[in-house]
C-alpha cells in the first residue's frame, strides 16, 4: 500500500488558521494528510513540542504563522523564526532529515497559498519516505539524537540565547554595545554543538557507565573534547564518576534535576 | 419611564459599518453604551475588506479587520442592522427617534447558518460588486467569505425564483415572501461614518477607462492582487489573460481638479499606488512599474520611507507627469501613455500592458439624502460639514449628531480610526454633560 | 463537578454537526459518532443537522444535564466564528466555558477534501480524537479581573493634552495634567492664525485653558517634572518632582502621552544664524502675531529644510507646506505688492480643503518653484545686506536668481529631547523617526501595545492643530473605556509563572510585547494577567520552562499531536 | 485726397522692363501715374503683392511680362497669367473689380506698346471710382502688455496651473515637437518671464485646438490665454509664420472697409430660392473666396453653400443670404488683430439684424464659434440664435421634416472639427445626420469626439513640418478605420488636408489619401440634390 505520511501542522489562530479556513470555504482541495493544531501564536510553539512530535514519529511537521509584520501579537512570529534557526541546526545533527520540519507564513487571505504549501510539503515528505521514527520499529540512534536534541532545546543555555537574540543584536547588551549578528550566530552554533553533544553523552551514560575513551569512540569525538564536556556536565550535576576501572573512570548519569 | 430615558441616552446609532463605524461602535459598546450599527450592504467591513494589504506596513487587510468585524458581531452591546437604511430621524440630542428600514434578504437570519449550500446550487451568476465586478457571485450570496453577519442574501434583481436554494436549504431559511420591515429606535446620539465612493473614471475619457480593456481602476486592481480575489492574487490582463510586463499607475484621476473632477486631494492615492506597485514587484519581479504623479503626498507617518523603499529596493519608477492621454492598439490591446516628463522637459510616450487609474475618492452621492434625513449641512464638496473644523471636527450643526471618517473629509485608515474614537468620546462627553446639567 | 479528581470522573460529550450537507455530504457522520463513542472518557455522542441552530444548542444543554457531562466537544466548523456561541451555551448549562473544545471538520476537512470522502472521514476521526485528547486535559479557568482607578495622567499641557483632559473630565473622570513649562498651551502660545479656519490661535487657546482651569475634575501641575511611573493599567503609581525637591505621589488608571514636539533650529542651513534676514517659519509666525513684520519687498520661503533628507531626518513634517501657504497668503493680504516665492519639493496640500489654500495663494500671485533634493537652493549674502537666492527650477531646468530681503525656512517638527525619558519611564517604544510608536500603525493609532497607556498629538508624529485635536479626542475615548467599565476582565488564556522554577533571568520580560511581565521585588517574573494577551511566546522562550500557557499547555498541545500520530505519550 | 489714380506696375526684368527702358530712350511719353517695380519674371508676382497693393490704396495694378514663348524662364509668364486671372476673380468678389488688375505682354522692342498700355490703363482708371481702400490707416492704440497679460491670467485660470504637464501630454504639436510645451510657456509667464516668450514662435505654434483645455485639471484655457497674448506678441513673427502669404488675413482686413461692396453671390445654384428678409439666415463664410484661392485643390468648395441652399429649399426654407456678408473675423481674432475683428463683428451683426433673422446657420465651425461666442462676448447677446448646419439638420430629421431618398452603401468616418467639438461641444448632431443616411455605416477613429485630433492648422498659422506630421498621423488613423469616405463638418479641415496630401510626402500616399466630403454635401447627395 502507498505511503501516506502523517503531517502535523501548528497554525496560529489569527492568520494561518484563518487561511486554512479560507481554503476550505473556497473549496480549495489539498492532501488529507495534515492534522492541524491551533495555537494562539506561532511564537507559542516551543521547539521542545516540535522535537517531541518528531520523536513520536510524525513524518513531517509544519508551523505556520502570520507574515512578518502581520503578527497579531506584534512580533511573536519573529521569535518563531529565531527558534527555527536554532532548531534546524540542532536537528541537522541528529541524523533525521531537517526537511521534515518547515516554517511558513500564511495570511488569512491566502487560502490558496495554504493549500499549495500543504500539497508541496506532503509531496516532499512522500518523496522523503516514512520517518525513521514512525511505525513500530524506531531507529534507535536517530531517536537518541532527537531526544538529545529535545533536552538540549529544553536546557537553559539554548533557550536563553534564542530568547535574547533580538535584545542582543538589535538593542544593546549590558555594556551598551550591540552584538553583531555574525558574532551572535557564532556563539549560538557553538552552544548548539556543545549542548547537543552533552545531552548525547548523557543518554549514553544513562544506559551504562562509560569511559571517556569509549565515549569518544562512540561519538567519534576527540577524548579531550569529551573530557571537557564531562567536566561541564559534572559541574551541572548531570553525570558523576560511577566507578574506576584500573585507571579509567567510568561516568554514569545522575537523575537529579531531570 | 426614567429608566427608558436613561437607556435612550446611552444608546447610539452608528451609520456606516466601515472601519470608522466599527471603531466608534466598539469604543462605545466596550464602555457600556448600547450601539446600533447600521450598514446599507449585507455585511459590515466597509472598504477595508476589499483591500489586499495596507500601507505603509503592508499588513494583510482582512487579517487585521476580520477580528474587528467578529468583535462587532460578538459584543453583546452591539446590534448589527445590516442591509438596512436610515429613513427618518426626529427628536433632539439625548433623545432621537430614528426609523430604520430593514431591506428583505429573503432569508430568515435566525435560521440561516451561512453554510452556503444555496449559493453552490444557485444557477444565476452575476458580477460581484465586492470584487468591483471583476469576479462573480450567485443571485443568493454573501459578498465575501468572511461576511459578518454570515447570512445569505437574495438579490431579487437577478433571482430567477427557481426555488432551488429553498429546496437545498436544510435550515429552511429561504423566505421568498419576506417583506421589508421598519424598526423604530430610541437613541441619545448619532454618529455618521458613511465613508466614500469612487469618482467615475469613465468621465476622464482621455484615459479610456471603459473603452480600453486593460485600463483598470485601483480598487479593481486591488481585488486582483488579493489572494482571495477573483484571480486568486494573479495579475493578468483582462483582454487576453497575459501577465503584464509593464504596468503604469496614473494619479489624480478626477482629484485636484477644478474641472472634470473634484478640487481636493484624496490623500491616499500616492501611498496605495506605491503599495500596489510593491505588491506587483512581489508577485512579478520582472514587471516594470511606473507611477505617474504630480505632487507626491508623503505627509503621513512612515510614508516617505515607504516611497524610498519602493524606489530603491523594488525599483518602482516615479515619473512626475500626469499623462495627457492613453491610446490603445486595437490589435494587441497594448496601451500607450503620452506625457511630458516635467523634470526632463520632453514630451514622450511609453508603451505598457496595463494601466491602473487612481480615481478621486469622493463623498457619497447618497450623502445628500442622508444629510436631508439628519438635517446636516454638507460643505461645497459634499462632505459632512464640521461645525468647528479647527477645535471639534466631529460636531455638526445638529447637536448630538457627530461625523467621522472619510465622509467628513479625506483621510487614511489610521486617521479615520482615531477620528472614530474621537467621535465616540465626543458622543459620550455630550451625554455626560447633559446628565450633569439635569442633575443640577 | 467541574473539578475532576481522577481520569475516571471525566465525562465527555461529543456533538457532531452535519452542517446541512456541508459535512454530512462528505464525511460519514453516523460512523464518526460511533467512533467518537469508542474514545476514552466519551460518555455521550450524537449528530445534529445544525448544531449551531437553536434546537442544536438546546440539545447540548439538555445532554450536559442528562449525562452530567463535564467536557463538551462540538465537531463542526471553525472555532474562530462559532466557539463563542458554544462556550456561551455551555455556561448556560453551568459548565465552565474553558471546558469546551471544538473540532473543525468543515473548513479543514469536508470542504477541503470534498472529493475524497473516505480519507476525509479518516481525517475527521483524527480531528475528533485530537479534540478528545485535549478535552481530557482541559481545566476550568477563572477570567482575571482588576479594578481600574477612574483617573488619568496626561503628560503635557498643550492643546492635545488639554483637549483630551477636558473630554475625560467632562465625563466625570479625574485628570492630572503634568506640564513641565510654567504655563499651559504649549506650541499654540507661539502661533498666530491657524489654518484651515484662520482663527487666532490665542482665541481658541484661551477658551480651552479657561475651561481646563474651571473644570473641577482637572488638576493642573505646571512647572513639574515626572519622576517615576510604576504599575499597569488601572493601577499606575505616579511620582512627580515638585520644584522644592519634594515629590508628590498619586495613583491613576490610565496614562496619556501628549508631550508634543520641538521645531528644528536649522543652524548652519541657508545662512540661518549668520544672516539675520534668514528666519524660520516659526519666527515669521511670531512676527505676524506681534504685528512686527515690516513690509518686505520680496519673501522667499524654502520648504523641507531639514526634513525629507536622504539620510537622517527622512520623514515629511506634514504641516510645513500648509503653514507656508497660510503665511504667504497673510503676507500678500497685508502687502499685496510684496513678491512671495515658495520653493517647494512636493506640495502637501492633502485633505478636504487644503488644496483651496494653494489656489488662494495663486489668486494672490504667490509664485511656486519646485526644486529637487539633488539641487537645493543657495542663499548668498550681498554687500547691500540683501540676499541672493539661487534655485534650479526643477520643472524648467533653469537656474533662477531671486534678489530678496527676507528668506523664511520651513523646518520640521522633531521629537523632544526628553521624549526618551518618558519612553523609558513608561517602557513604550519610539519609532525610527524618534516619535512615539503606536501599537498598530493602522488600527491602533493612539494606543500603545501596553494597555492603559496612550499617545496623541505631535508626540506621535507631526500634525496640525485640528489633527492633533482629533487624536486627542480619540485618546480620550480609548482611555475612557477601562475607566468607565471600572473592572477589567479578560480571557483566561494567559501565562502563568511557576515561581519555584523562575530564576528571574528576565528573558520573558524582554520578549513580552505588552509589558505584561514584570520582575517583582523578589526578582521573580510576575504576569499581570489582565495585560497578558496569551500569545505564549514567553512560555516557548522561558529558559527554565517556568511558564505555562493556560488553556494551551504543553501537555494539551502534545496530547493533540500524539493523538494525531495515534501514539501514547513516549 | 488725390484724385489721380495710382498704378503699381510689376515689370519683368528681361522683356517688359527693357521695353519700358526703350520707351524712355525713345522719348515716348506716358502718364506719370505708374510706379514700376522690377521683378526678374512676371511669374514672381505673388497674388499677395497685388492684394496688398490694393489694400494699401493702389487704384490699379499692372503686371507685364514677356510674350508667351519668350519667357526667359520658359513658362513663368504663363503661371503669372493663371494667377492674375484668379486674383482678378478675388478683386471682383471684393467688389473692387477685376479690371483694376491688368496683365500685359511687353517685349524688349515694344517701348511704344508699354507707353500705350500705361496711358490706356490710366485713362480707364480715371473713369472708375478711386480705390475705396485709399487712405485707410490702422489706428489701433498701443496696448499695455502687463495689463493685457494679467487680465488674461484671471480670465483663463492660468494662475491655477499645477504644472502637471497634462497639456503637453495632450498637445498634438508637443507630440511631434518635444521642445514645445504649453506648461512651460505658462510657467514662464507665471514667474514673470513672459517677455522672453512673446517674441518667440511658441505663441504662434498653438493650434488652439482646445485638447489641453479639455483635459486640464485646473481648467486653464490655454488657447484663450495664447489668443490674449498674441495681441501683444510681436507681429513680425506672425507674418513669417503665416501660410498662403497672408492673403486670407488681407482679405478680412480689406472687408473691414465700409465702402466695400462685394459681389459674392455668383455661386447661387439656378432655381435657388432665397429671401431678403426672413427668419433663417445662412452665413456662408469665406467659401466664395477660398473656392478661388484654393482652386488648384479642386475641392469644389462652392458645392457646400449650394448644397445647403438646396437642402433648405427642399424642406421649404428660403434662407436669407447676405450679399455683402463680411468675414466673421475669426482669423484676425486668433492672430491678435482685435481692432479689425471688432469692425467686422459690428458690421456683420448690424447687417444680420437688418434682415430680422432670428436664426443664423453656418457651415463653417469657425464662423459658428465666432458668431455664437466671441461676438456675444464683444457685443453682448444678439437677438438671433446661431446654429451650426449640423444642429439645424439633425433638428429637422428629428422633426421628420428632412428625409433621405438615396441609399449610399459605404463606410464613413467622421472628423470632429475642434471649433465645433471641443470649443462648442457639438459632437452628436453630425453623427446623427450621417448615421441616418440609408446604407451608410458610421465608424469612429480611436480618438474621437473630445479626444479627436486637430486637422493640423489654425488661422493659417505655423503650417510647418510639425503640423504636417500631425495631419499625416490623423489621416493615417482615418484611413486605418477602413472607411471609404472621410466626412468633415468644417471646410478648413478639408482645405488643410487636401493641401498636405497634394504635396510630396515622406509616407506612401496610399496610407493617407482618402475621399473627403463636407457634411452638407453628403446630405445633399443623400437627398439626390447634387
Amino acid at each position: 500500500m502507498t505511503f501516506e505520511p502523517r503531517i502535523i501542522g501548528f497554525l496560529c489562530n489569527w492568520c494561518s488558521y484563518a487561511g486554512a479556513d479560507l481554503a476550505g470555504i473556497s473549496r480549495i482541495t489539498y492532501p488529507t494528510n495534515i492534522r492541524i493544531i491551533r495555537v494562539m501564536c506561532s511564537g507559542r510553539v516551543d521547539p521542545v513540542l516540535l522535537l517531541e512530535t518528531l520523536a513520536n514519529g510524525a513524518d513531517g511537521v509544519m508551523v505556520m504563522g502570520c507574515h512578518p509584520g502581520d503578527c497579531h501579537y506584534i512580533e511573536g512570529n519573529l521569535q518563531t523564526e529565531r527558534k527555527f534557526k536554532m532548531l534546524k541546526k540542532l536537528i541537522a545533527r541528529t541524523g533525521l532529515e531537517p526537511e521534515r520540519l518547515r516554517l511558513e507564513w500564511v495570511s488569512a487571505s491566502e487560502g490558496g497559498r495554504f493549500a499549495e504549501l500543504v500539497r508541496d510539503f506532503t509531496n516532499q515528505i512522500k518523496a522523503l519516505g516514512p520517518s525513521p521514527l514512525s511505525g513500530e520499529k524506531q531507529d534507535p540512534n536517530i531517536l537518541e539524537g532527537i531526544l538529545a536534541a529535545k533536552s538540549a532545546a529544553a536546557d537553559f543555555r539554548l533557550r536563553v540565547l534564542v530568547g535574547r537574540e533580538k535584545g542582543l543584536t538589535e538593542d544593546v547588551n549590558v555594556y551598551g554595545e550591540k552584538v553583531s549578528q555574525e558574532k551572535f550566530d557564532e556563539t549560538m552554533d557553538k552552544a548548539i554543538a556543545d549542548e547537543y553533544i552533552r545531552n548525547k553523552i548523557y543518554f549514553l551514560v544513562r544506559k551504562e557507565p562509560l569511559s571517556v575513551k569509549e565515549l569518544s569512540k562512540r561519538l567519534d569525538l576527540s577524548p579531550q573534547m569529551v573530557l571537557r564536556h564531562i567536566v561541564v556536565m559534572r559541574r551541572r550535576g548531570m553525570v558523576a564518576v560511577d566507578r574506576v576501572e584500573g585507571i579509567t573512570p567510568l561516568y554514569a548519569a545522575l537523575e537529579v534535576g531531570r | 419611564m426614567k429608566v427608558k430615558a436613561m437607556e435612550a441616552k446611552n444608546s447610539v446609532l452608528v451609520v456606516g459599518g466601515g472601519i470608522a463605524g466599527m471603531q466608534a461602535s466598539l469604543d462605545l459598546a466596550n464602555r457600556g453604551f448600547k450601539v446600533y450599527l447600521l450598514e446599507n450592504s449585507p455585511s459590515i467591513g466597509g472598504r477595508m475588506v476589499q483591500l489586499d494589504k495596507t500601507f505603509p506596513t503592508m499588513d494583510c487587510s482582512i487579517c487585521i479587520v476580520a477580528p474587528k468585524m467578529i468583535e462587532c458581531l460578538r459584543n453583546p452591546n452591539v446590534t448589527l442592522l445590516t442591509y438596512s437604511e436610515l429613513k427618518e430621524v426626529s427628536g433632539s440630542a439625548g433623545n432621537f427617534t430614528v426609523r430604520v428600514l430593514k431591506k428583505p434578504r429573503f432569508i430568515n437570519e435566525e435560521r440561516c447558518t451561512g453554510c452556503g449550500v444555496c449559493g453552490q446550487h444557485c444557477p444565476v451568476e452575476v458580477a460581484n460588486e465586492f470584487d468591483m465586478g471583476v469576479g462573480i457571485r450567485k443571485a443568493i450570496y454573501i459578498p465575501l467569505p468572511q461576511a459578518v453577519p454570515l447570512k445569505y442574501t437574495i438579490d431579487r434583481e437577478n433571482c430567477l425564483e427557481c426555488g432551488l436554494c429553498q429546496k437545498m436549504c436544510r435550515a429552511e431559511a429561504v423566505e421568498f415572501d419576506q417583506q421589508p420591515q421598519t424598526l423604530s429606535l430610541n437613541v441619545g446620539t448619532i454618529i455618521v461614518a458613511t465613508g466614500f465612493e469612487l469618482f467615475d473614471a469613465r468621465t476622464r475619457s482621455e484615459y479610456g477607462y471603459g473603452r480600453h480593456q486593460n485600463v483598470l481602476i485601483s480598487l479593481e486592481f486591488e481585488r486582483m492582487l488579493s489572494a482571495s480575489g477573483p484571480t486568486g492574487g494573479h495579475i493578468v490582463r483582462l483582454s487576453d489573460g497575459r501577465i503584464p510586463r509593464e504596468i503604469a499607475f496614473i494619479q489624480c484621476v478626477g482629484s485636484r481638479s477644478l474641472k472634470g473632477g473634484v478640487p481636493f486631494c484624496s490623500s491616499a492615492c500616492c501611498m496605495y499606488a506605491t503599495k500596489e506597485s510593491i505588491l506587483i514587484k512581489e508577485h512579478e519581479p520582472k514587471c516594470e512599474v511606473y507611477i505617474f504623479y504630480n505632487d507626491l503626498k508623503v505627509f503621513g507617518k512612515g510614508f516617505q520611507d515607504f516611497v524610498t523603499r519602493a524606489k530603491d529596493e523594488w525599483g518602482v519608477k516615479y515619473i512626475r507627469a500626469l499623462p495627457g492621454e492613453v491610446t490603445e492598439d486595437p490589435k494587441t490591446g497594448d496601451l500607450t501613455l503620452w506625457y511630458e516628463d516635467t523634470t526632463e522637459n520632453v514630451t514622450k510616450s511609453i508603451k505598457v500592458d496595463l494601466v491602473v487609474l487612481c480615481p478621486a475618492l469622493i463623498p457619497r452621492a447618497a450623502s445628500k439624502e442622508l444629510a436631508g434625513i439628519l438635517g446636516l449641512e454638507l460643505d461645497e464638496y459634499g462632505f459632512f460639514k464640521s461645525k468647528d473644523p479647527q477645535f471639534i471636527p466631529f460636531d455638526t450643526n445638529v447637536p448630538g449628531i457627530f461625523i467621522c471618517g472619510y465622509c467628513q473629509g479625506p483621510k487614511d485608515i489610521p486617521e479615520s480610526v482615531a477620528q472614530a474614537s474621537g467621535a465616540a468620546a465626543r458622543a459620550a462627553e455630550v451625554i455626560a454633560l447633559m446628565a450633569s446639567k439635569e442633575a443640577q | 463537578m467541574e473539578q475532576v479528581k481522577g481520569e475516571e470522573d471525566l465525562r465527555i460529550g461529543v456533538f457532531i454537526c452535519h452542517c446541512g450537507i456541508n459535512i454530512g455530504g462528505v464525511v460519514n457522520v453516523p460512523h464518526l459518532v460511533e467512533y467518537a463513542k469508542t474514545l476514552p472518557n466519551v460518555v455521550y455522542a450524537e449528530d445534529n443537522l445544525y448544531t449551531c441552530s437553536s434546537e442544536g444548542l438546546s440539545k447540548i444543554r439538555e445532554n450536559i444535564k442528562k449525562h452530567d457531562l463535564n467536557r463538551v466537544i462540538v465537531a463542526s466548523c471553525t472555532p474562530r466564528t462559532h466557539e463563542p456561541l458554544f462556550r456561551a451555551t455551555c455556561e448556560e448549562a453551568g459548565l465552565n466555558k474553558y471546558l469546551f473544545e471544538m473540532a473543525n471538520i468543515r473548513e479543514h476537512c469536508s470542504w477541503a477534501h470534498m472529493h475524497e470522502p473516505e480519507k476525509a472521514t479518516e481525517k475527521a476521526k483524527d480531528i475528533v480524537r485530537m479534540a478528545v485528547a485535549k478535552a481530557r486535559l482541559l481545566k476550568p479557568q477563572e477570567e482575571p479581573e482588576i479594578d481600574v482607578t477612574p483617573s488619568a495622567l496626561v503628560i503635557g499641557g498643550g492643546v492635545s493634552g488639554m483637549t483630551a483632559s477636558l473630554c475625560l473630565a467632562d465625563q466625570g473622570f479625574k485628570v492630572y495634567i503634568v506640564e513641565k513649562e510654567g504655563e499651559l498651551g504649549g506650541r499654540l502660545n507661539q502661533l498666530h492664525k491657524l489654518y484651515p479656519t484662520l482663527v487666532n490661535a490665542s482665541e481658541g487657546l484661551n477658551k480651552i485653558i479657561e475651561a481646563v482651569k474651571a473644570n473641577r475634575n482637572i488638576e493642573v501641575w505646571t512647572s513639574k517634572v515626572l519622576k517615576q511611573i510604576k504599575g499597569f493599567i488601572g493601577n499606575f503609581e505616579v511620582t512627580v518632582q515638585k520644584g522644592n525637591g519634594e515629590t508628590a505621589n498619586f495613583g491613576v488608571g490610565t496614562v496619556i502621552v501628549a508631550t508634543g514636539a520641538d521645531v528644528l533650529e536649522p543652524v548652519g542651513m541657508y545662512g540661518y544664524g549668520e544672516y539675520d534676514n534668514v528666519i524660520t517659519q516659526l519666527k515669521l509666525e511670531q512676527l505676524l502675531k506681534d504685528g512686527k513684520l515690516e513690509k518686505p519687498e520680496r519673501v522667499v520661503m524654502i520648504q523641507c529644510v531639514g526634513s525629507r533628507e536622504e539620510k537622517g531626518r527622512t520623514y515629511c513634517s506634514r504641516i510645513c507646506c500648509m503653514t507656508a501657504l497660510k503665511n504667504a497668503i497673510l503676507i500678500k493680504d497685508m502687502f499685496p505688492d510684496t513678491d512671495v516665492y515658495i520653493l517647494f519639493r512636493d506640495l502637501q496640500t492633502y485633505g478636504g480643503h487644503y488644496e483651496d489654500y494653494r489656489r488662494m495663494a495663486q489668486d494672490r500671485g504667490v509664485k511656486f518653484i519646485k526644486y529637487g533634493l539633488e539641487k537645493p537652493p543657495e542663499v548668498i549674502l550681498r554687500q547691500n545686506g540683501r540676499l541672493d537666492v539661487n534655485v534650479c527650477h526643477a520643472l524648467l531646468r533653469e537656474q533662477i536668481n531671486i534678489d530678496t530681503d527676507l528668506v523664511v525656512l520651513s523646518t520640521p517638527l522633531i521629537q523632544r529631547e526628553d521624549a526618551r525619558d518618558v519612553s523609558r519611564m513608561l517602557k513604550v517604544p519610539l519609532g525610527p523617526d524618534g516619535f512615539f510608536l503606536e501599537a498598530h500603525v493602522k488600527l491602533r493609532p493612539v494606543d500603545f501595545a501596553t494597555d492603559g497607556i496612550y499617545v496623541c498629538g505631535t508626540a506621535h508624529s507631526p500634525k496640525d492643530t485640528s489633527e492633533s485635536i482629533s487624536q486627542a479626542f480619540g485618546v480620550a475615548s480609548r482611555a475612557a473605556i477601562p475607566m468607565a467599565v471600572k473592572r477589567l476582565r479578560t480571557e483566561a488564556i494567559t501565562a502563568l509563572v511557576d515561581e519555584n522554577l523562575c530564576t528571574g533571568c528576565g528573558t520573558c520580560v524582554k520578549i513580552c510585547p505588552y509589558g505584561a511581565i514584570v520582575k517583582d521585588e523578589r526578582g521573580v517574573a510576575r504576569v499581570t494577567e489582565v495585560v497578558c494577551k496569551g500569545c505564549g511566546t514567553c512560555g516557548a522562550s522561558c529558559p527554565e520552562k517556568a511558564i505555562t500557557m493556560r488553556h494551551f499547555t504543553d501537555e494539551q498541545v502534545i496530547a493533540q499531536a500524539l493523538a494525531a500520530l495515534r501514539r501514547e505519550l513516549a | 485726397m488725390e484724385t489721380e489714380p495710382r498704378i503699381v506696375a510689376f515689370l519683368c526684368n528681361w522683356c517688359s522692363y527693357a521695353g519700358a527702358d526703350l520707351a524712355g530712350m525713345s522719348r515716348i511719353s506716358y502718364p506719370p501715374n505708374v510706379r514700376a517695380i522690377r521683378v526678374m519674371c512676371s511669374g514672381r508676382v505673388d497674388p499677395a503683392f497685388v492684394i496688398n497693393a490694393f489694400e494699401m490704396g493702389a487704384d490699379g495694378v499692372l503686371v507685364t511680362g514677356c510674350h508667351p514663348g519668350d519667357c526667359h524662364y520658359v513658362s513663368g509668364n504663363l503661371k503669372a497669367e493663371k494667377r492674375m486671372k484668379n486674383t482678378g476673380k478675388i478683386l471682383r468678389l471684393l467688389g473692387l473689380g477685376s479690371e483694376r488688375l491688368r496683365l500685359e505682354w511687353v517685349s524688349t522692342s515694344e517701348g511704344a506698346k508699354f507707353a500705350q498700355i500705361v496711358t490706356d490703363f490710366t485713362e480707364d482708371l480715371r473713369k472708375m471710382e478711386p480705390n475705396p481702400l485709399k487712405g485707410r490707416v490702422n489706428t489701433e492704440a498701443p496696448v499695455n502688455t502687463e495689463e493685457v497679460i494679467s487680465k488674461a491670467f484671471k480670465k483663463t485660470n492660468v494662475q491655477y496651473c499645477l504644472e502637471c504637464g497634462k497639456c503637453s501630454g495632450s498637445c498634438p504639436i508637443s507630440r511631434v515637437n518635444d521642445a514645445y510645451s504649453p506648461r512651460r510657456t505658462v510657467e514662464r509667464f507665471l514667474l514673470g518671464f513672459g517677455g522672453k516668450v512673446l517674441p518667440t514662435a511658441d505663441l504662434w505654434t498653438c493650434l488652439t485646438c482646445y485638447t489641453c483645455t479639455e483635459r486640464c485639471p485646473s481648467d486653464v484655457l490655454y488657447p484663450e490665454f495664447v489668443r490674449a497674448c498674441r495681441r501683444v506678441a510681436s507681429q513680425e513673427v506672425m507674418e513669417e509664420l503665416c501660410a498662403h502669404r497672408g492673403i486670407p488675413m488681407a482679405l478680412s482686413r480689406i472687408m473691414t472697409n465700409l465702402s466695400i461692396k462685394q459681389k459674392r453671390l455668383d455661386w447661387f445654384p439656378e432655381g435657388a430660392e432665397t429671401s431678403q428678409k426672413g427668419d433663417l439666415l445662412y452665413f456662408t463664410g469665406c467659401l466664395p473666396y477660398f473656392d478661388v484661392v484654393f482652386e488648384d485643390f479642386d475641392l469644389d468648395l462652392l458645392k457646400i453653400p449650394q448644397s445647403v441652399v438646396k437642402i433648405l429649399n427642399r424642406v421649404g426654407i428660403k434662407p436669407v443670404i447676405l450679399g455683402n456678408e463680411k468675414c466673421c473675423g475669426h482669423d484676425l481674432l486668433w492672430t491678435g488683430d482685435m481692432e479689425n475683428f471688432e469692425k467686422l463683428a459690428k458690421m456683420n451683426v448690424a447687417e444680420i439684424k437688418e434682415t430680422t433673422a432670428t436664426k443664423v446657420v453656418t457651415t463653417c465651425p469657425e464662423c459658428y464659434r465666432t458668431l455664437k461666442k466671441d461676438y456675444t462676448e464683444l457685443l453682448g447677446n444678439p437677438d438671433f440664435e446661431v446654429l451650426h448646419i449640423s444642429e439645424l439638420l439633425s433638428e429637422l430629421i428629428n422633426k421628420g421634416e428632412l428625409k433621405y431618398d438615396a441609399k449610399l452603401p459605404m463606410k464613413v468616418v467622421y472628423q470632429d472639427a475642434c471649433r465645433l467639438g471641443r470649443h462648442m461641444g457639438v459632437y452628436e448632431p453630425p453623427r446623427r445626420i450621417i448615421a441616418d443616411i440609408p446604407g451608410i455605416e458610421l465608424v469612429e477613429m480611436g480618438r474621437n469626439r473630445e479626444n479627436a485630433v486637430c486637422c493640423g492648422v489654425n488661422a493659417w498659422l505655423s503650417c510647418n513640418k510639425y503640423s504636417k506630421a500631425v495631419q499625416i498621423d490623423r489621416l493615417k488613423e482615418a484611413k486605418a478605420t477602413g472607411a471609404d469616405l472621410l466626412v468633415t463638418a468644417c471646410p478648413k479641415c478639408q482645405i488643410h488636408w487636401k493641401c498636405v496630401t497634394s504635396e510630396k510626402l515622406w509616407v506612401d500616399p496610399e496610407e493617407v489619401t482618402m475621399k473627403m466630403r463636407d457634411l452638407s454635401v453628403l446630405v445633399a447627395e443623400a437627398m439626390h440634390l447634387v
